[in-house]
């Protein structure tokens, strides 16, 4: 029944998104005419990664460390305040003005908020119809059927189209969201934290379609969570940022296997499982203090005033590069990136993850930890 | 006697639903804000009688002229002198009981001239309105549009306007007004003239109240997501002010408007009261109030009359903006 | 914190500034738009016509000869550092800083006449506040504290009126029922408090009565607002679920939050009100700076005018300054 | 009031009875639109030095039976009745008066966003020594030492110069342990900690958890932890309640919970998750629908709309009878009209492999 | 001697007895009168005075060369006061000569010489100091050089020349009525060049001014209070028109009229200095026979006009059908009923030369509500037989204003004349509103509202300042229609050389009312009170509109 036609995306050997050291700063905005300038905030600072057409790429990391920045420097809702991003192998900073339209179309983000994302004085069909408006879009048959053929497809019933979207729940109102970003059949859609204010139940509806759709048109994800087992079960590679900077860059596989740098380390082994053996006999790594400013990060590597592996492991001279040496995001193996002097694969980690399946039928089948 | 932008500040927050009352909402499918807010208002029989004197009052003004021929009796005529007189020829105070009410002059005459009370009252009425209605949507034109921009567009833009806004807060107003309205009564003291006069001086010091609303909860808007959702989907400055924002706005601003024009018939009045305001023969509340002074003891009743009427319409206003608020407001419990 | 009062300072003096330009602009209009001189704005009619010698030595006695901004000069100066009246025969008048000149009209020094104004506004705006600090936040406290309830809906309705009352209404009522009904009190007229206290409260009641009304109900309805929000906030719930007894709960911890716009408003207001009483003065025949003002207004005595217009300013920008600084001082998250 | 702490860990109270009992708790909200019967029927028992998860979609009613044991809606529009017991006080029918003195010192709470539960214009410090002083007649000196002690233990590092900090000027986790220290100054019997990690990071959750864990051991208090995370009620509790609609669906210990789950709702809830430590899910299993009107409670099982299992129980029992919560295997307590053998096989054979 | 007052009879307090005569005739002396009034004075140098009221006041403490003996009644007489007999003058009227009575001293115990007559006449001259006040007599009348700027910048003036009792006064112009130019207070003497001492000198004299009547300013407080009490220097041996009976005079100055109503009422003041009683105590002076027996209601010599400008509305037919059709009536009650006022058939008032009771040059009909048929033809005869629209000036703030132009416009509208208002601020009116002839072009003022009392009661005291064509002035001009009528201003010409008959007058009168530019509505009446307990009340017709003459009024020794 969707009166959408499948991607016509072509597959060209060099990635859909490729983004080469942006940084984005923060300058405070200063008390008038006498303000000081603070340092300015280091929101995102050199960041390099690619996404292939099709392919979800997964940002993780704490509260604070960039990841919405990441996305808003993506889809040009801010501007970087150097790097280049290149999209189907232009560099977007060289756009022209229809161009950069064209852009916009192309690229579509969907907000973690399903409350302040959508206008609550428009109606659902307004708000899948504006991408047409806003982009002079011609569609085949009249707006209103496209975008109740949208709508359907998102799983919305199309005569909701005059509705409000408070009077949709927070589930159907992320599907309104996502069927405003899919409306001009974009290549690429940053996800912000989509499902981060959803209940679990509901969760799942909207992550499975976000996966069908991906599936149907051929979509890119830059998928941000800051829940790892989501961005686990989502993406095809995964990016871990701490305080403006990735951290570690590989594929879901091999992160979730064998993660090598000791901030991913200590985020895996945070996440509660809903396993009470597991629960109860897996080692913890607890980091300590808090995260240092963004406007004031550590010298050297960023993460070494919280590391435990600095803390317990390293020999002074090894610590001695840590706090002086900022190390490169570079890889530790096959297409496994990681920004650290020290990588290493934690054993603890790694029999928590990407084990096989453990069926836990019942406490006596279940295989000592 | 300016509004407190705190009294504002509740309507800002009438779409964030929270996620645990959602749960709620959800069960009355169907209706649109702006319906809930009118089944709430509807059912707020305080806001619905205001808002009944509000309509009351506008039709008297609009229809005055009408209003009193069908009356039979006009302000313009006086009765002090000769056998029609209805004033003790002695103290030139009206004859008769309660300043001079009869079955021709309901609420009686004026002390001096003799002049029709009610019918003075009606067209006093047009008068408030008018000045207040013109006075409070020039402050809205300019409160919204600059507090608009000042908190869209940030920096520097915002710095000038709420400088310029702080320095306009910081003036002493009646002063100035009194001072202005005396002054440019030299370019020409046209009754057209003294209105627009009344209405830019009320009007133009009473715009940074809704501007820093205004400032304030743009402020706020334009980080909402559904506004980058806009800039994402290439949307210009101008559609996103037009179209994202300003609809958000409808509701604090209907809600200053209604608070406003009680606010400024009181201002009108104040100003006519003290001589600077409206000059007859045009009728104003606060001039009859004013010389209402001169026989207080002698004729109280000229002074209760047009005070009664003040009171009356600025109630009215008031609990209508009240319950408007609170109807818009879905924090409040009814 | 003292860069702060500087920055602030220097606002203050910018807007007094925009002040001073802003009235002394508008009546440099007056003659302009009537085609006469400013002469006839100091001394009234001047029976000479403009080209005689008499006519031209008033021209120079008062520096109308001299170029706009040289007359602007002049009176900045005299604020800045004083000036020395003179009609060049009696004693010089030593006019200190700050010094806003002479009323020709009134024959007396602006500053005289604003020192004998004052006393009788801060009486008045002083006497009020207190009424309707107190009066305003108990009435809203209770109506917060059991919304919906009688109290509650008695405070609110009462407090609607009575923002619906304008003084013009109810102080000619409050002398026709208290004064010239009953006879409870004299007709008013202001006997300072260093004369004769009893009878200065007397003369003040209800001025300070009609006042208080219309603010306390302004005040009421603000900090039931306050209240309520405050007493929804998490850290109420906090409060209670610590065990702290009712009255701690809502005096140190409602209270004190929800006053905290309260008190910045009430500085704000109190400002504002000293320099514009002028309906409340004219209503109680108190001559005070709003009456000092409406009448040096109508006779267009420039030097008063401006006088009171800038001290007016003054008092305002003061009251903002200082409550910005309260706020600072109240609210350990605004840093200053 | 309070009685002396001597019982051993884990050993029952020594009055008869459990410590808390709630028995039949309803709390209803007239509103505009109608009855909210946010909770409607709960029961449950809980002992010093046990935890006891509650989880439950958003508003199905947690936080209020939470408030409703500290006695919250007192003053307010709500109805409350039925029975809660703490160590021999009934609470329902307690007056604010006799609640005021239990609460921060016999029971305590944690709330889940610490920023906007600490009073902005008090020191952290001297928001602890109130907490204090209420129920103890020591000098403001000694409470004082004795907040920054408790400052100290969970965690605050130069707890003494930190004191007079004020709130604002603490980071997400410092005031989730500020808010920690305050709930356990006066070594209440009862915690209850209403999502005190929702709003934190994981890694600082970890912390925060650790920490509630390590101080309800040392105080041998009893815990309600209320989450919707299932992960934490697996780290954290000893007990489990589930909560859907209002209602328990199903509670019991929590092993017993999490290898024999028997309630439709609850394999919705875990099968919806997507895990970390199993294999990755090719599509994850969310429950179809939205969560139940609070003021028109569907009949029968508040969860018949949306269990995919209806067809499975006859007579369309579901939609008419509301189930009792009934004892399953395992000791916990189940409210499902299918048969217990059923459940068992339908977990064996259609739920355990798509987890 | 220190008796009788110069009242023909003395009367009990009856209504308006002290119009015409004496209430409670006494010779008792001392007590405080207690005065009251709603503003303060001008100034209280006798120079710059120019409020008929204040200048009554001055009666209590200036004495000039001349002084009016009878004040009462419609014609005041001129009798000497400093000086032994009224001036003596040349033919022409240009020289005029006082001699000064021996023993007259001022307040300081110094003598009253001619110097400081002279002195105090020169310092009307320096109007930059001097500013307000009658001066423009004085300068417009005595010989000057051109640039003459009084006795502080140009020294002395030659034209006035002194000897050790005498004073003379050459003129540039011929001046028949120069005996009233020197019974005004600012024609009072002041001592030669000490003036009040050094703080009160120039502008600075009205302060503390130095007194030759029977009363000293005892504190001046300004807006507050006046405090006389007498003079010790003065004796009534040389004073026969000046008959002190109390020990202290107080002025409070009270702006809330209704305060003032009720302290007159309850008797804590004695007088209204200043003006009319208010509306409160009027309402219930005549309607309470024993209040009202207390009261009097003198006419004022002031005539409320509109002043019906013929640069806005130059065709006389016109501005005839205004005078026609204007309810006079109606005006009167506007103005606050008959207690304020009788209709005037024209300009003149009773107590000037000219005056005729009958007068009545355009029919306003048996009860002065006007005469439409005539204002039908006269508006006929303009060309605009269905009205025209003008305006209406008045001034606020003030109470009578409004009510004044909707009587008007209401009166006018019968004949299809439409009236707009034009306002302008009290303090501005006279002088740059209306004073103004580029102005009241420039807004089209058509009508204005205004009044006139003459300065003193001559026909050349009431005329000139507002029909002589010759004194136009661009701003502060007082003949607002800008008359310039060749006939009027020969007359008014030849006046001051004593050419001019009382006939001349009542053409002067009629040429004016011909001209159709001065509407006489009213002939001003006020409505005073006084104390039951004040002796020797009579009413001053010769300064302040009948105001009591409070420098004679007793207190019964209370
Ligand atoms: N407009 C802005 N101005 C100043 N600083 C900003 C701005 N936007 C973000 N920052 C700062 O940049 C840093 C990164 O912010 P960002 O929103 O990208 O983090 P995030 O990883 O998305 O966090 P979260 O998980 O909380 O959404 C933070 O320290 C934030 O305070
Ligand atoms: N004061 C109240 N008036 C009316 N309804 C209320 C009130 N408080 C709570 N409710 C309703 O009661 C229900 C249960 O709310 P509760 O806060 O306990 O949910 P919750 O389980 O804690 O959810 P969350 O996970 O979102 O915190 C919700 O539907 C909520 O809307
Ligand atoms: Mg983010
Ligand atoms: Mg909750």
């Amino acid at each position: 029944m969707s009166t959408i036609s499948s991607s016509t995306s072509t597959p060209t050997d060099s990635p859909l998104l490729s983004v080469r050291d942006v940084t984005k700063h923060f300058h405070g905005s200063g008390a008038g005419v006498f303000g000081r300038k603070g340092s300015p905030v280091k929101a995102v600072d050199g960041v390099s990664f690619d996404i292939a057409s099709g392919e979800t790429l997964g940002l993780v990391g704490e509260s604070g460390c960039g990841k919405s920045t990441t996305g808003r420097v993506v889809s040009k809702l801010l501007e970087p305040t150097s790097g280049s991003i290149q999209f189907n192998g232009r560099d977007i900073a060289t756009l022209k003005e229809r161009e950069m339209r064209h852009y916009r179309s192309e690229i579509q983000m969907i907000f973690q908020d399903p409350y302040s994302s959508l206008n609550p004085r428009h109606t659902i069909g307004t708000i899948v119809g504006a991408p047409f408006h806003i982009q002079k879009v011609k569609t085949e048959g009249s707006i209103k059927s496209t975008v109740q053929g949208i709508m359907e497809r998102v799983g919305l019933n199309p005569e909701h189209y005059n509705r409000y979207p408070h009077e949709f729940s927070g589930g159907q109102r992320q599907r309104i969201g996502i069927a405003r970003a899919l409306a001009l059949r974009p290549k690429l859609i940053i996800c912000d934290e989509p499902v981060s204010a959803l209940d679990v139940s509901v969760q799942a509806q909207v992550v499975n379609l976000l996966e069908d759709l991906q599936e149907e048109f051929g979509l890119a994800y830059m998928f941000i969570a800051h829940d790892l087992s989501v961005v686990r079960h989502i993406s095809d590679r995964v990016a871990v940022m701490y305080l403006g900077k990735v951290m570690e860059l590989t594929d879901r596989d091999t992160l979730y296997s064998e993660p090598l740098h000791p901030y991913t380390h200590a985020l895996m082994s945070a996440v509660p499982i809903p396993d009470v053996r597991k629960e109860r006999e897996r080692e913890r790594i607890l980091l300590t203090g808090d995260l240092p400013s963004p406007s004031n990060p550590p010298s050297g590597c960023v993460f070494h005033t919280r590391c435990p592996k600095f803390r317990m492991e390293l020999s002074d001279e090894q610590r001695a590069r840590c706090v002086g040496e900022s190390p490169e995001l570079a890889d530790k193996g096959p297409g496994h990136k990681v920004a650290c002097h020290f990588p290493s694969a934690r054993p603890g980690i790694k029999q928590l993850l990407g084990v096989p399946t453990v069926r836990t039928t019942g406490a006596a089948e279940s295989p000592a930890a | 006697m300016s509004l407190s932008p705190g009294e504002l500040e509740v309507v800002a927050q009438s779409d964030s639903l929270r996620v645990g009352g959602e749960q709620r909402e959800r069960s009355i499918v169907g209706r649109s804000l702006w319906s809930i807010a009118w089944r709430r208002l509807k059912k707020d029989r305080v806001a619905v009688s205001a808002g009944v004197v509000i309509i009351v009052l506008i039709l008297v003004a609009v229809f005055a002229d009408a209003l009193s021929a069908l009356y039979g009796q006009s302000y313009l005529t006086q009765h002090n002198v000769g056998p029609g007189s209805l004033l003790d020829p002695a103290t030139n105070m009206p004859l008769g009981v309660l300043g001079g009410i009869s079955p021709t002059h309901w609420l009686g005459v004026t002390p001096v001239l003799g002049e029709d009370i009610l019918s003075l009252l009606m067209f006093g009425a047009r008068t408030s309105l008018i000045i207040s209605g013109l006075a409070t949507l020039l402050s809205l034109v300019l409160g919204v549009s600059l507090g608009l921009i000042a908190g869209f567009y940030r920096g520097w833009v915002d710095t000038v306007i709420s400088r310029v806004m702080d320095v306009l807060l910081s003036f002493p107003t009646l002063l100035l007004s009194i001072s202005l309205i005396t002054v440019l009564s030299f370019i020409s003291t046209a009754e057209t003239m003294r209105f627009a006069l009344i209405i830019f001086v009320l009007g133009f010091f009473g715009w940074p109240y809704i501007g820093r609303i205004v400032r304030g909860q743009v402020l706020s808007l334009r980080e909402k997501e559904f506004v980058d959702a806009a800039r994402s989907l290439g949307a210009s400055n101008a559609r996103i002010m037009v179209r994202e924002i300003i609809p958000n706005l409808i509701g604090p601003i209907l809600v200053y408007t209604t608070l406003t024009i009680p606010n400024n018939m009181l201002g009108e009045a104040g100003l006519s009261f003290l001589g600077v305001g409206v000059v007859p023969p045009t009728p104003s509340w606060g001039q009859m109030l004013s010389d209402a002074g001169n026989y207080l003891q002698i004729d109280p009743m000229y002074l209760i009359l047009p005070g009664l009427a003040i009171f009356i319409s600025v109630l009215a206003f008031n609990l209508f903006g009240d319950g408007l608020r609170d109807a818009l407001d879905p924090k409040s419990t009814r | 914190m003292v860069r702060f009062i500087l920055v602030r300072l220097l606002g203050a003096v910018v807007v007094l500034w925009v002040v001073s330009v802003v009235t002394f602009l508008i009546f440099q209009l007056a003659p302009a738009l009537s085609h006469t001189s400013p002469v006839y704005y100091y001394i009234g009619k001047i029976p000479f016509p403009q080209d005689s010698i008499q006519f031209k030595a008033l021209v120079h006695r008062f520096g109308f000869d001299l170029p706009l901004y040289a007359q602007y000069w002049h009176f900045l100066s005299g604020i800045l550092f004083g000036q020395t009246i003179t009609d060049g025969v009696s004693t010089p008048i030593q006019c200190g800083a700050p010094c806003f000149g002479y009323s020709f009209r009134q024959n007396q020094l602006v500053g005289t006449l604003l020192l004998q104004a004052a006393p009788v506004s801060i009486s008045l705006c002083v006497g009020a506040a207190i009424l309707w600090l107190i009066g305003g936040v108990t009435v809203g406290t209770f109506s917060a504290l059991k919304p919906g309830s009688f109290v509650d809906r008695v405070g609110m309705t009462g407090s609607l009126a009575a923002v619906s009352l304008p003084i013009f209404f109810t102080g000619p009522l409050l002398l026709l029922v208290f004064v010239y009904t009953l006879g409870w009190l004299p007709d008013v007229s202001y006997v300072p408090i260093t004369q004769d206290p009893l009878q200065w409260l007397r003369s003040m009641i209800l001025p300070w009565l009609s006042l208080a009304f219309l603010y306390a109900a302004l005040y009421a309805r603000l900090t039931r607002a306050n209240m309520m929000e405050t007493m929804g906030e998490d850290y109420i719930r906090t409060a209670r679920a610590k065990g702290l007894p009712r009255r701690a709960v809502v005096v140190r911890h409602g209270l004190r939050a929800a006053l905290t716009p309260v008190v910045t408003i009430f500085g704000i207001d109190i400002g504002m009100l000293i320099g514009s009483t002028v309906i409340t003065e004219t209503v109680f025949n108190l001559r005070g700076l709003g009456y000092l003002s409406i009448q040096s207004i109508q006779q267009q005595d420039l030097p008063v005018i401006m006088g009171v217009t800038i001290v007016a300013a003054v008092v305002l920008v003061l009251a903002n300054l200082i409550v910005d600084i309260l706020y600072a001082v109240i609210d350990p998250r605004v840093t200053v | 009031m309070s009685t002396p702490q001597t019982a051993p860990a884990g050993a029952q109270a020594p009055t008869s009875g459990p410590f808390l009992r709630v028995e039949d708790l309803r709390v209803h909200f007239p509103t505009d639109d109608g009855l909210v019967k946010s909770v409607d029927g709960l029961s449950f028992e809980l002992e010093r030095g046990e935890v006891l998860g509650i989880v439950g979609e958003s508003g199905s009613g947690k936080s209020v039976t939470s408030q409703a044991i500290m006695g919250l809606h007192k003053g307010s529009r709500a109805k409350v009745s039925g029975e809660i017991w703490l160590d021999g006080h009934e609470l329902v029918s307690a007056s604010e008066d006799e609640m005021r003195a239990l609460r921060g010192n016999d029971m305590a709470m944690i709330f889940q966003d610490p920023l906007s539960s600490l009073h902005p214009f008090y020191s952290v410090g001297s928001q602890i020594s109130e907490a204090y002083l209420v129920h103890n007649k020591v000098t403001k000196k000694q409470a004082r030492a004795e907040s920054i002690a408790m400052l100290e233990k969970v965690g605050i590092p130069n707890a003494s110069s930190r004191y007079d900090d004020f709130p604002h000027q603490f980071s997400g986790g410092m005031r989730q342990r500020a808010m920690i220290a305050m709930a356990l100054i006066c070594q209440p019997k009862l915690l209850i900690a209403d999502e005190p990690t929702t709003a934190l990071d994981v890694t600082v959750q970890a912390q925060i958890l650790e920490l509630i864990k390590s101080l309800h051991e040392e105080l041998n208090s009893a815990v309600i932890l209320i989450t919707h995370d299932l992960g934490v009620v697996a780290e954290t509790c000893d007990k489990v309640l589930v909560m859907y609609g209002g209602q328990c669906v199903e509670k019991g210990q929590v092993e017993d919970l999490f290898d024999r789950p028997e309630m439709p709702y609850t394999w919705g809830l875990l099968g919806s998750m997507p895990r970390m430590d199993r294999a990755r899910q090719a599509r994850l299993t969310p429950i179809k629908g939205q969560p139940p009107s609070l003021i028109n409670v569907p009949s029968g099982c508040v969860f018949h709309a949306r269990c995919p299992f209806v067809d499975r129980v006859d007579g369309n029992r579901c939609v008419t009878e509301h189930p009792a919560l009934l004892l399953a295997t395992g000791g916990h307590e189940v409210r499902c009209h299918i048969p217990s053998d059923e459940r068992l096989a339908i977990l064996q054979d259609e739920i355990l492999p798509t987890l | 001697s220190g008796t009788g007052s110069t009242a023909s009879a003395g009367s009990q307090a009856t209504f308006n007895a002290a119009v015409n005569g004496v209430v409670n005739p006494s010779t008792v002396q001392g007590g405080t009168l207690n005065l009251i009034s709603s503003t303060d004075c001008d100034s209280w140098d006798p120079a710059r005075t120019y409020y008929g009221w204040c200048w009554n006041m001055q009666r209590l403490f200036t004495r000039s060369l001349v002084g009016y003996s009878t004040v009462n009644g419609t014609k005041p007489v001129l009798a000497p006061d400093l000086a032994t007999g009224l001036g003596t003058h040349n033919a022409d009227y240009t020289q005029w000569t006082y001699t000064l009575k021996s023993g007259v001293k001022f307040s300081t115990g110094q003598a009253i010489t001619p110097q400081d007559v002279k002195y105090g006449i020169e310092r009307l001259f320096a109007t930059d100091v001097i500013n307000g006040g009658p001066s423009s007599y004085f300068i417009q009348t005595i010989q000057h050089p051109a640039d003459y700027l009084g006795p502080y910048k140009s020294g002395d003036l030659s034209s006035i020349q002194t000897t050790s009792n005498t004073i003379t006064f050459n003129l540039s112009t011929p001046y028949s009525d120069f005996n009233y130019l020197m019974a005004m207070a600012a024609a009072a003497p002041v001592p030669y060049k000490t003036e009040g001492g050094p703080n009160y000198t120039g502008a600075n004299y009205g302060k503390m001014p130095v007194a030759s009547g029977p009363f000293v300013i005892q504190s001046y407080v300004p807006n507050q209070t006046v405090t006389f009490v007498r003079n010790k220097y003065w004796s009534q041996s040389t004073d026969t028109i000046h008959h002190p009976l109390a020990d202290k005079v107080v002025l409070s100055i009270d702006s809330n009229t209704s305060d003032i109503d009720s302290k007159l009422k309850a008797g804590t003041a004695d007088a209204r200095a200043d003006n009319s009683i208010g509306s409160t105590l009027q309402a219930a002076v005549l309607t309470q026979p024993s209040l009202k027996k207390n009261a009097d209601n003198p006419t004022t010599a002031f005539t409320r006009y509109f002043s019906v400008m013929p640069s806005v509305i130059p065709n006389v037919y016109c501005r005839q059908a205004i005078f026609y059709a204007t309810n006079k009536a109606a005006l009167v009650q506007a103005f606050g009923g008959t207690t304020a006022g009788t209709p005037a058939g024209s300009m003149t008032p009773p107590t000037i030369a000219g005056y005729s009771a009958t007068a009545n040059m355009y029919s306003t009909g048996a009860a002065s509500t006007g005469d439409l048929t005539a204002a039908k033809q006269a508006l006929a005869k303009c060309g605009q037989p269905n009205g025209f629209s003008t305006t209406l000036a008045y001034s606020t703030p003030s109470s009578t204003g409004p009510q004044v132009f909707a009587a008007e416009q209401a009166a006018l509208a019968r004949v299809g004349i439409k009236v707009t208002p034009v306002t302008s601020a009290t303090s501005s009116y006279y002088t740059s509103f209306i004073g103004s002839p580029a102005n009241i072009a420039n807004q089209k003022i058509g009508i204005a509202i205004a009044a006139w009392g003459a300065d003193f009661p001559t026909g050349y005291g009431f005329w000139n300042s507002i029909a002589n064509g010759a004194d136009i002035l661009p701003s502060g001009n007082t003949n607002y229609p800008s008359l310039n009528d060749p006939i009027v201003n020969n007359i008014l010409n030849e006046a001051p050389a004593g050419k001019a008959t009382p006939a001349d007058f009542t053409a002067l009168d009629s040429q004016v009312m011909k001209d159709a530019v001065y509407l006489p509505i009213l002939f001003g009446k006020s409505l005073y009170y006084r104390n039951p307990r004040l002796t020797n009340v009579t009413s001053d017709n010769a300064l302040a509109f009948g105001i009591y003459d409070f420098v004679n009024v007793g207190t019964g020794g209370k």
